[in-house]
């Protein structure tokens, strides 16, 4: 199939389900008709659409964690212990990395060593594996609604299986669980791949079934500019809208300057409503923050610190959702206690937050015009490369380094792009790499690096990168060379 | 003459930070780096290290599959004709947070010299390499 | 004597101190003289004003516990703990209760009994029994400044032991450490005593020695409207100048609302300077913002996110320093390690959050107006009562419900204010008692009121008042009725 | 006709919210509270008792010597003649974040018929006091 930004026909579509299903020998559990009739039973509290539009209705901030191990039972143990002690509002169920690379054999040994060793011996769920009748065992388990949350470039069978199971969310995307996930998937592939998901989402849809796609927002989690993943949120929103999705959630993932993060977050909102209204597309939309992605500290306290600091800045942004991290994000993957804990710290900042906004600013009004004015010059560039179409235009453009995400593994990104921070915190541009933005907006950009310069008394240079990458794990948000800080 | 040292992240892992910041470390440190980069398997690891004559290969693995994903290196080092070789493992090896003893135990018995627990700074690793690559050439 | 707001002569202060020194057998360590050399000798880093001082002209805010136990050893090895352990910047010895009330017999009883149990008996550090040779060796063991924390009406012997032990700062004031800590102390007595203890740090101010001082900034902690606070803290910080005191911290206690606690904090620091400059004072400023001194959840990780907080509105207020609480604080005094938990989470969220200001937006301005507008109100009928002289000038005004803390057990104070949230968490007045404020402070004060009874569609009522009471240990910032906040 | 409950804060302590709301939450319920506010003696507690024929005695601590403060308060109750007056304690009773069956037992040991531990909601207490009452009276 030729890779083009144009709704699948029902044909098409068919007649690559028939090999999707044939992947794994759970896709024979799968069967559309059934599949929407079982999802019509799906109450309000429990469709994430709903969900979704009614905290957005009423100004309040969700949570959700993360959360996935091999074993069904215990899976359904954890999920309902971070919904009765965490008081998460959202359920996921995080997929294991075998399972988004499709290596569903190697789930199979992970399964039963897991059964052996007494505990999860994989990342996540394997949801693949377990197929229908299991996950829907999940779904009825719990009072939330589900989402997978994983990182997988082709996870048609996957959306086939959880969405069959009562599901009504999926996160990810052709982009953002292509780029920063793996290492040599082509964009062509994923892009289809995830179509192909979207395209279900769209029959559902059309059989009036609401479920919710959500574009990771973080891509790799590390100093992402606002405007680099604004820029892929949009595209993946417009992409997903385009094959009949309906609910889209888009995301961000904080840097930790609270201006920037609050003008990323509400630029993001108002510029993709734009795009959808010129494009045509009637979407429900609502925002997802991200707590802090990038490396953690290994003490516990600090972690809170940091789990707190995202929490109210998502609220202070308004974002329908927060994903939320654990005191043990340094160490593995969080016991149900620490995640359950992760959960209660941030529902008690988010609820004292509650009603308060980060009243607009000069500063803040600044910033969303920058990233509003970056974004777009990215994606005029996106369009012009696909000569008006978006799926051929992201191919060109990552090739082109026009899209450019920092420290992404795939070979399918440039990676000229480096960060750094500024004198306040906020992600700036080292290296532009081939970023297509405006003389302007670099004069701005290398203003801001400059004033980090002279306090630091030091060139710009990669260590600096180093030293920010670094420091959010080491107490501090920006990389300072002195000593002071390190007294602190 | 430069010491050789091949590193990468061994798996389904595409954890890419940590593996870029090795690489400059090593680099500074004046060390010939072949970096293989994320989701590599054993026999990838092996052969970057037969064709470049390697010292030391620096395995990484972030996800919590470690343990599934390095079992048995060792014995395909030796098939493969390394024997000696250096072998190191950092990261976050096992799932969830663990005793750290238990941890180092499990990937030393598979054969790893030496294993890293999360948080290790660069440079304290790069200490123990030199002195590991000077015992070995006496 | 009797009580004006005139600086005592050394003549006076000498005939007055042959008695306090005579309170407790310790009073004999204190020698004036010898003391003045002792403190000649603390370096700068271990001097309260220099390091509070260095502090504001870097921006930063400093971190100080609350922290004390019975016994000397206990006592040094806690404070030891929180300066390397919990990074604090600043130390404090909190002191026990019955040395609050000079019962240092009782004080007696619990050292022995915490010597038998094993376990400190008291509350806090007993510094006037221990006396200077004991509160030096706690000094000269740590590397950090260390104040008095306390809450006595008359700490005259305190003060002049924990001076001469080379502790450079004693928190506290005739008002705050009266009418929030006592049931039956005539403010006249308190406002002399404390009179006293800041002519004590003037005479050491002109031997060259710099004590700093902290009027208690959040009284009762329950719910006192910014206004009322900061009135209290000007009006003791004009007493303590009067006295000779150069150096002063002038302190607030967290609401929960962000554009409420940045602007009072401002309005407080901005005003306080106006009215020193007006009177003729040449003094250091500089200010402290307390972290929720309410009740807390007994959920350690939701203690945490208030804790966080804090500290986040305390570093975008631009505090000097922060009063830091703990995962312990609705159970107990805190184990070192929950101390020192608090402090790493607070200065993980300070130093994410360096460098960032709360920029100044329409609705923070107005508040700062709104509170130095009340503040004034109720200044200048301080002044008005006083006929000109400010200390009879507070005990009439508390007499006339003119200074009147909401919840405070002294019967010198009317209690007749009743403070409640407005609907975005704000703290307004239910009822303002006799507090003196304009008609139009009242219209804006009761047009915020109203939003939040149309919203929980009941009238204003004291239950509203419990319901803010029990509202932040049970998660929330405002006590509403409503069900949807419990499902939260 | 309503029944009588002195209430009040012992000791050297300050802590006055918790009393307005037990004042408020008693009243509401149907009692007649004799508060004597914070800051007494074990004295003034059972002077007020005394006065007022009182069915009960609410003592809180919140402070941390709650310990110290309560010892032989049920003594001085039986040597004032108040024969089997139920006395409930509650708040923070003692120093710290101690084992709660412990610090219940310590009060109980002094004779405390009920002990309320940090967070006791005052409504489910009110309902303890009334069957408390009611046995008594049989
Ligand atoms: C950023 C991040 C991501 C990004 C990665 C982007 C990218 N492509 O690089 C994204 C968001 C994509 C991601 C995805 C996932 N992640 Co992730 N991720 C992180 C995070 C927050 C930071 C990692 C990082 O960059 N650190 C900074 C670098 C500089 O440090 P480092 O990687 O630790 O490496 C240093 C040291 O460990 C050491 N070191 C490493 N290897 C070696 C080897 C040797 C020989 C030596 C000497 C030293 C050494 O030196 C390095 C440089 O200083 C960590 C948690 C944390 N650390 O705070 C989780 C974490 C690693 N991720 C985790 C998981 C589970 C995942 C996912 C499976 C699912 C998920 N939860 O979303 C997927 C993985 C998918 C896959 N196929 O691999 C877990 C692993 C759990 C476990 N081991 O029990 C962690 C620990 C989070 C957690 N607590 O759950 N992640
Ligand atoms: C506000 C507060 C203050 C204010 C009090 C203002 C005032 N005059 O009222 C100020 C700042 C002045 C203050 C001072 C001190 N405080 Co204080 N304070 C608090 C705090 C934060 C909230 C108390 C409160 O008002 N809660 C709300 C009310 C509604 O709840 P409550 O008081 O717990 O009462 C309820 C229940 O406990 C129960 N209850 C109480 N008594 C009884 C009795 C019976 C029979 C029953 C059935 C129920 C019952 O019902 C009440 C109503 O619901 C608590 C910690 C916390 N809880 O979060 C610390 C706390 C009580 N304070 C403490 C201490 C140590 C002090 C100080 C000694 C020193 C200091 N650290 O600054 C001084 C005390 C000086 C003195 N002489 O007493 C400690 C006590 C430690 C301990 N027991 O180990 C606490 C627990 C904080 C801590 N973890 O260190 N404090």
């Amino acid at each position: 199939m030729n890779l083009t930004n144009k709704k699948w026909s029902e044909e098409d579509f068919h007649k690559v389900r028939k090999e999707v299903l044939d992947q794994w020998v759970t896709g024979k559990e799968v069967d559309l008709q059934e599949a929407t009739d079982y999802l019509r039973q799906v109450p309000d509290h429990k469709n994430f659409c709903k969900k979704l539009n009614h905290a957005k209705q009423d100004g309040l901030t969700l949570t959700q964690p993360r959360a996935g191990v091999a074993l069904v039972e215990k899976h359904i143990e954890l999920l309902r212990y971070l919904q009765d002690e965490g008081g998460a509002d959202l359920l996921p169920s995080t997929i294991d990395s075998y399972s988004r690379s499709n290596r569903y054999h190697e789930c199979e040994i992970g399964i039963k060593e897991s059964r052996k060793a007494g505990h999860s011996m994989l990342n996540g769920f394997p949801a693949v594996n377990h197929g229908v009748q299991n996950c829907r065992r999940v779904y009825e388990s719990l009072d939330r609604p589900i989402q997978a949350r994983h990182g997988t470039p082709d996870s048609r069978l996957l959306a086939e299986i959880i969405h069959a199971s009562g599901w009504t969310s999926n996160e990810g995307g052709g982009i953002s669980y292509n780029i920063p996930y793996a290492k040599s998937v082509s964009l062509e592939q994923s892009l289809l791949n995830w179509q192909y998901c979207d395209r279900l989402v769209g029959l559902y849809e059309e059989m009036g079934i609401s479920i919710n796609r959500e574009p990771f927002g973080p891509l790799t989690g590390t100093l992402v500019p606002p405007a680099i993943s604004n820029a892929v949120g949009i595209i993946e929103g417009l992409l997903a809208a385009e094959q009949g999705v309906k609910n889209i959630t888009l995301g961000y993932g904080q840097s930790g300057n609270i201006a920037q993060d609050v003008a990323a977050l509400r630029a993001l909102y108002e510029q993709a409503k734009e795009y959808f209204r010129t494009y045509g597309y009637f979407v429900q939309l609502t925002t997802v923050f991200h707590q802090w992605m990038g490396g953690f500290p290994e003490n516990e306290s600090k972690a809170f610190g940091i789990i707190s600091w995202g929490a109210a800045t998502a609220a202070l942004a308004g974002a329908t959702k927060v994903i939320v991290k654990t005191p043990h994000e340094a160490f593995g993957i969080p016991t149900k206690e620490a995640n359950a804990q992760g959960l209660q710290a941030t529902k008690q900042t988010l609820n004292m937050v509650y009603g308060q906004r980060l009243f607009i600013s000069r500063e803040i009004d600044l910033e969303i015009e920058i990233i509003k004015a970056e974004t777009k010059c990215i994606l005029d560039k996106v369009f012009e490369l696909g000569k008006g179409d978006l799926a051929a235009g992201v191919v060109r453009a990552f090739a082109a380094g026009v899209l450019d995400v920092p420290f992404a593994p795939s070979k399918y990104n440039m990676g000229n792009v480096l960060p750094a921070r500024d004198n306040n915190g906020a992600v700036r541009y080292l290296d532009y790499g081939n970023i297509p933005v405006s003389r302007e907006l670099k004069d701005y950009n290398n203003k801001k690096l400059e004033l980090r310069e002279k306090e630091e008394n030091r060139p710009l240079c990669f260590q600096m990168v180093v030293d920010d990458i670094f420091a959010v794990s080491k107490g501090v948000l920006v990389g300072r060379p002195d000593v002071r800080q390190k007294n602190r | 003459m430069k010491k050789t040292i091949v590193l990468g992240v061994i798996g389904a892992d595409c954890h890419a930070v940590g593996n870029k910041i090795l690489d400059f470390s090593l680099s500074s440190a004046g060390f010939e780096v072949i970096n293989i980069g994320v989701m590599n398997t054993q026999e990838e690891f092996i052969n970057a290290a037969t064709e470049t004559n390697a010292q030391a290969i620096w395995v990484s693995s972030l996800y919590g599959h470690g343990e599934i994903d390095c079992r048995g290196f060792r014995q395909k080092c030796e098939e493969a004709g390394l024997q000696d070789m250096l072998l190191y493992v950092g990261g976050n090896l096992v799932v969830g947070k663990q005793e750290w003893e238990q941890v180092e135990k499990r990937f030393k018995d598979m054969g790893f010299n030496r294993v890293y627990p999360p948080g290790t700074n660069p440079v304290e690793a790069i200490k123990d390499l030199e002195k590991d690559l000077q015992t070995k050439v006496k």
